[in-house]
């Protein structure tokens, strides 16, 4: 992997990593509320795959943060909408489950588990219909994987040949359901053969993440239709900040921390191209100061007026349109 | 014209002008749709903007919800307004509430369209109507064309505009004949005074408007009464002010809608009127509406289950001798 | 006793007793359910009969169809009155219409359970009410307890009936403190009088019952009046008998209910007050429900979006002092 | 196959053509009305499987006549329930698309096209849970296939090892969509692979439907998890009364016809067991006369009571049980 794309991941795992904790702890103090679904651990997966996947149209979950950041939106309107403010990406309307930014092509968060997967393969067609040249990628949990509107994704961009790439990240747990015990193998790119060519990748492994989705996206890109890459990961904390995790062992946690991705990218930028100390203090300070600038912008901001509670509900220019 | 014909017309002229309107649902293309609303099309502008897709209706308005995000400005139709039901997740999880949850920064140029109702003896699974559900959701704009001409005209606007639209159609009004007047622009958010009156204001809409009209000669025979028609047309938004207008003027409300009774869209209506208009009734108001019962098979069962022009005008007329009418 | 652990001594209750009794859902076994209503369940039963399922909604309740035709007595939970759309075909389409189109033949003893409303910044697509949906569906007994003696009695007795039962909580009310009177079970067909008064009726259910009681001393005070409080406990049917009297008794009627105003629930009851009461009402009827919008994330305009206790008797203050109150 | 049961198979074939004719007959006149499916072309499918299937539960969709008589209901019953009459099976509140009977375990005609693979499924979790010994057939059409419903059923009959058996018809036809259209290829079956084993068997052959089917029945009631079995087969007619099915060319029903199952079956009959033309015409003037048996009985039997309407929206013990 490129240097500056290394670093770049590097960074922004550093940064999202940290994004994380500062939700969290602002979560305890009552600023952010609501359901609040941390990514750490699975930094490597988010970020690698956003970077990798640098133009064309992103959908995701609920679970976020650190998607929106890599895709380019700033950490602080991220953090204001985390905190419901109008300076907010959502204006404060959507909060954590809802970042959607078309100027980034990030029409993320989704909270129906599967639900956003019919709208990337609709925009996949509009992509394919107008001849964009890039595609879609479709984010979402094993926990998708057993739901009507996936397989209806899975049948209609084979069966339609549309540029979407499926990207499902497997921390192999649904809240406290794990996939096994709702589906009959662990790979649930098993699910895709019938329809596309599936990959499967170390999701605690950045620069694997990274070439594999660049490698998908190429093929999406060239028109062959759509292909599923299936990342294998793992989540740090609880579901949401109302599950305290307790159905998975310290021991499953302990194997899973010892893949730790952010340390798997120091190992790396140490090996591959003899990163010091320094450097990474350097960059976890930044990241530090990225993550306080935002909280600090998102205490800061303002709540929205009262009268914001009715915009919205309607576009202005529809009414104009009419009459 | 014939009302299917008005539809297609509408559709036709917009994927004409605008390459980036394109229509998806079961059979909508090669076959021209089930009531052949979009026979003809895909001669026309291709499978590519005249899309057959397989039976899944979530995806069909998910895929619909994601083209518009992409910028094309899709109208899927869902062959009956039974198989929405599949489709409710995207209607209004998804459709309804992206404008808004993105604080405006997606728009969603669609239109669902469906039609509902009771055609003839196809049971309960192929017989319902849905407006009392999907006109509870704001952020949804739904319309029901009773009349040609409101056809053709709120297709078109309902096209052209950047929100989702449910366009709500009726199998028994595919058929009916009507003008179109293509020059004269309408609001398809006004109701319309079907006729008018002066002693009882009669509110439908789509399927309802022809029999409340079919009705009407005998209700104001026997009750020596004139009736004023209106026809809601928009469901949600609802015109207040016309039927204020109409309810002020006459003082008495009758509702007739075909869903069934309990919970059925017109609650909305005489609530409307009993909160806001309270002290401009001299009578109760009436609801005449579908029984509470899945539709049934036989013929007979299946008519005792829904107002017919029979039933309305008895239903009103002996409800007017007994309220001062 | 807490809420939740009413519902669960229900549940629990009938498991024992009866074999044929399961639950299913997202996280009701092992986990316990999300609101832990099936805490500990699993332990005494079983995986076999505490069945976590997939993230699959239009399964869950189309498996416990199938379970209630193959002889089994199904719980179904949905984790939020949102999912429940994805299962709108199996509710409607297929629980509510079996019975019927089989001209009895196939029972469906079963019950469908989710928590809606409001809870806290939990956004559009976590946070809607739709028993304005599905008390409209024939076929369908729809009954929500804002009150724990009636959810554990009502659950038990949904558990124990034939027809499908669509049980709605409230996310707020699952740490509800109350007692249960075991030994007396009632008939959750009949609404409850949750206060009695000679002024006023205030009709509402699940959660704004609370906010309603919370908001009742500042309007008595306020208005020097009383008011009678009514818990409608069954939404579909409804008991309108027990409203008839309060009505024909107080002459003014309050409905207050946290889904959206238009097309929302309480439109069927303000209609029936108008229709069938009108000469007992003493001045128009008022409706206090959640506002035309999506639930917005940010904590003030989520208040802003809903009746609050405050708002409740502000309104109904200002109404009663411009009716005649 | 047996004697007993090629004749029994080769009776009923002839039997369920010749009701569907006389429904199409009566459906001209106006005495049946609705949606009405003609299952002529298909009946070596829907007679075997049901015969092979012998116990265990059915679900079916609205294309179900002759499968409901060769499940054993009783063809007048059938054909009073098109007239919409009491005696019908569904009391004439279902009509032709729901024709139920638990008595013989048959909860057809469901007309939501794959809302009862779920009903299905759930049925199979009660028969395993009480050991039953069998399990549940659940035949649906190529058009069912794409749809959320569909995909859930298999992952959840495969997951939970479920007594399924799921017989795809495939006549390649949704209305008037081609099934290669919105599917990525003609065999459903593969859409089932990474859940269950799966079989193909020619549909216009009832020897080989009634072989694949028992084998099949046998794998289930073994405990072995769920099964998928998808038959080849044409329908003669259009898709329903009103649909003129313009849409496959002269040459492509010649060659359709071609393969008709009845004239199959009585090549096998002549050829293993030597039966002669009397015995065809006999089988035939006693297919035919049930045929009339049942229209007479149909068009003789009374009108549902108004008071039917309001009967069976809830079930009567109901309130017994509450109050
Ligand atoms: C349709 C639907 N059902 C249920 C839920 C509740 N829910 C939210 S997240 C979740 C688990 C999703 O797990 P997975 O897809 O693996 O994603 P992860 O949380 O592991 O990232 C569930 C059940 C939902 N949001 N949407
Ligand atoms: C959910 C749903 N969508 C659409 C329809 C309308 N419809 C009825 S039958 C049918 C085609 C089904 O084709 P297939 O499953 O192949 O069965 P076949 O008619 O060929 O036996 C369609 C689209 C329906 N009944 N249900
Ligand atoms: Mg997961
Ligand atoms: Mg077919």
């Amino acid at each position: 992997m490129e240097k500056r794309i290394a670093e770049e991941i590097y960074y922004l795992m550093e940064l999202g990593r940290r994004f994380e904790y500062a939700a969290k702890e602002h979560y305890m103090t009552g600023e952010i509320s609501g359901f609040l679904h941390l990514d750490i651990g699975q930094e490597a997966l988010s970020v690698a795959a956003m970077r990798a996947f640098d133009h064309g149209d992103v959908f995701t979950t609920y679970r976020e943060h650190i998607m929106a950041i890599a895709r380019g939106i700033e950490p602080k309107a991220v953090m204001a909408e985390l905190f419901g403010k109008t300076t907010g990406v959502s204006g404060g309307k959507g909060g954590s489950m809802h970042l959607f930014d078309p100027t980034h092509f990030f029409y993320g968060g989704d909270a129906i588990v599967g639900g956003h997967l019919p709208n990337a393969v609709g925009c996949a067609y509009a992509r394919k219909l107008e001849k964009a040249g890039h595609g879609v990628m479709a984010v979402f949990g094993d926990g998708a994987t057993n739901g009507g509107a996936f397989f209806e994704s899975l049948n209609i961009a084979s069966a339609w040949k549309l540029p979407v790439l499926f990207l499902c990240e497997n921390n192999r747990y649904a809240i406290g359901t794990e996939i096994t015990r709702v589906a009959p193998f662990l790979e649930q790119a098993k699910k895709a053969e019938p329809y596309m060519p599936t990959m499967e990748v170390d999701g605690m492994d950045a620069v694997a993440v990274y070439e594999a989705v660049s490698e998908a996206r190429d093929y999406i890109e060239k028109g062959h239709g759509p292909i599923f890459v299936e990342a294998f990961t793992c989540r740090y904390e609880g579901h949401s900040m109302s599950d305290a995790g307790t159905y998975r062992s310290p021991q499953e946690m302990q194997i899973c921390k010892a893949k730790d991705p952010i340390e798997r990218m120091k190992k790396y930028l140490k090996e591959y191209y003899n990163m010091e100390d320094a450097y990474f203090d350097e960059v976890g300070k930044k990241a530090q100061a990225a993550v306080d600038t935002a909280v600090e912008f998102a205490a800061q901001s303002p709540e929205p007026e009262a009268a914001a509670l009715f915009e919205h509900v309607f576009c202005k220019e529809c009414s104009d349109v009419v009459s | 014209m014939l009302y299917r014909e008005a539809l297609n017309r509408a559709i036709d002229e917009c994927m004409a002008v605008d390459e980036k309107v394109v229509i998806l649902g079961e059979d909508v293309g090669r076959y021209g749709g089930s009531y052949r609303v979009s026979e003809g099309l895909v001669a026309k502008y291709g499978e590519a903007r005249c899309i057959d897709t397989p039976i899944a209706e979530l995806s069909i308005v998910g895929n619909a919800v994601g083209m518009a995000i992409g910028g094309l400005r899709p109208i899927a139709e869902i062959m009956t307004a039974n198989f929405s039901l599949l489709a409710f997740d995207q209607i209004i999880n998804h459709a309804s509430k992206l404008h808004y949850m993105s604080n405006g920064k997606i728009r969603l140029p669609m239109v669902v369209r469906f039609p509902q109702g009771v055609s003839k003896q196809l049971a309960a699974q192929h017989s319902e109507s849905y407006e009392q559900m999907l006109s509870a959701v704001p952020g949804l704009i739904v319309w029901a064309a009773s009349d040609v001409n409101y056809a053709y005209h709120a297709l078109k606007q309902a096209i052209l505009m950047d929100d989702p639209v449910l366009f709500i159609e009726h199998e028994l009004l595919y058929n009916k004949k009507g003008e179109v007047d293509v020059d004269t622009p309408l609001d398809p958010f006004k109701a319309r005074i079907v006729k008018e009156g002066k002693d009882l204001t009669i509110v439908s809409y789509l399927k309802m408007v022809d029999d409340v009209m079919t009705a009407v000669p005998t209700i104001e025979k026997e009750l020596g009464i004139s009736c004023e028609v209106i026809d809601l047309q928009s469901l949600n938004p609802i015109d207040h002010a016309t039927l204020e207008a109409s309810i002020k003027k006459t003082g008495r409300l009758v509702v007739v809608e075909e869903d069934h009774y309990t919970g059925g869209y017109g609650a909305q209506i005489v609530s409307f009127a009993a909160e806001k208009l309270f002290y401009a009734l001299d009578a109760a108001p009436l609801r005449l509406a579908g029984e509470d019962v899945p539709i049934p098979y036989n013929r007979s069962l299946e008519l005792a289950s829904i107002p017919t022009p029979e039933k309305i005008a008895a239903r009103i007329v002996e409800w007017g001798k007994s309220n001062g009418l």
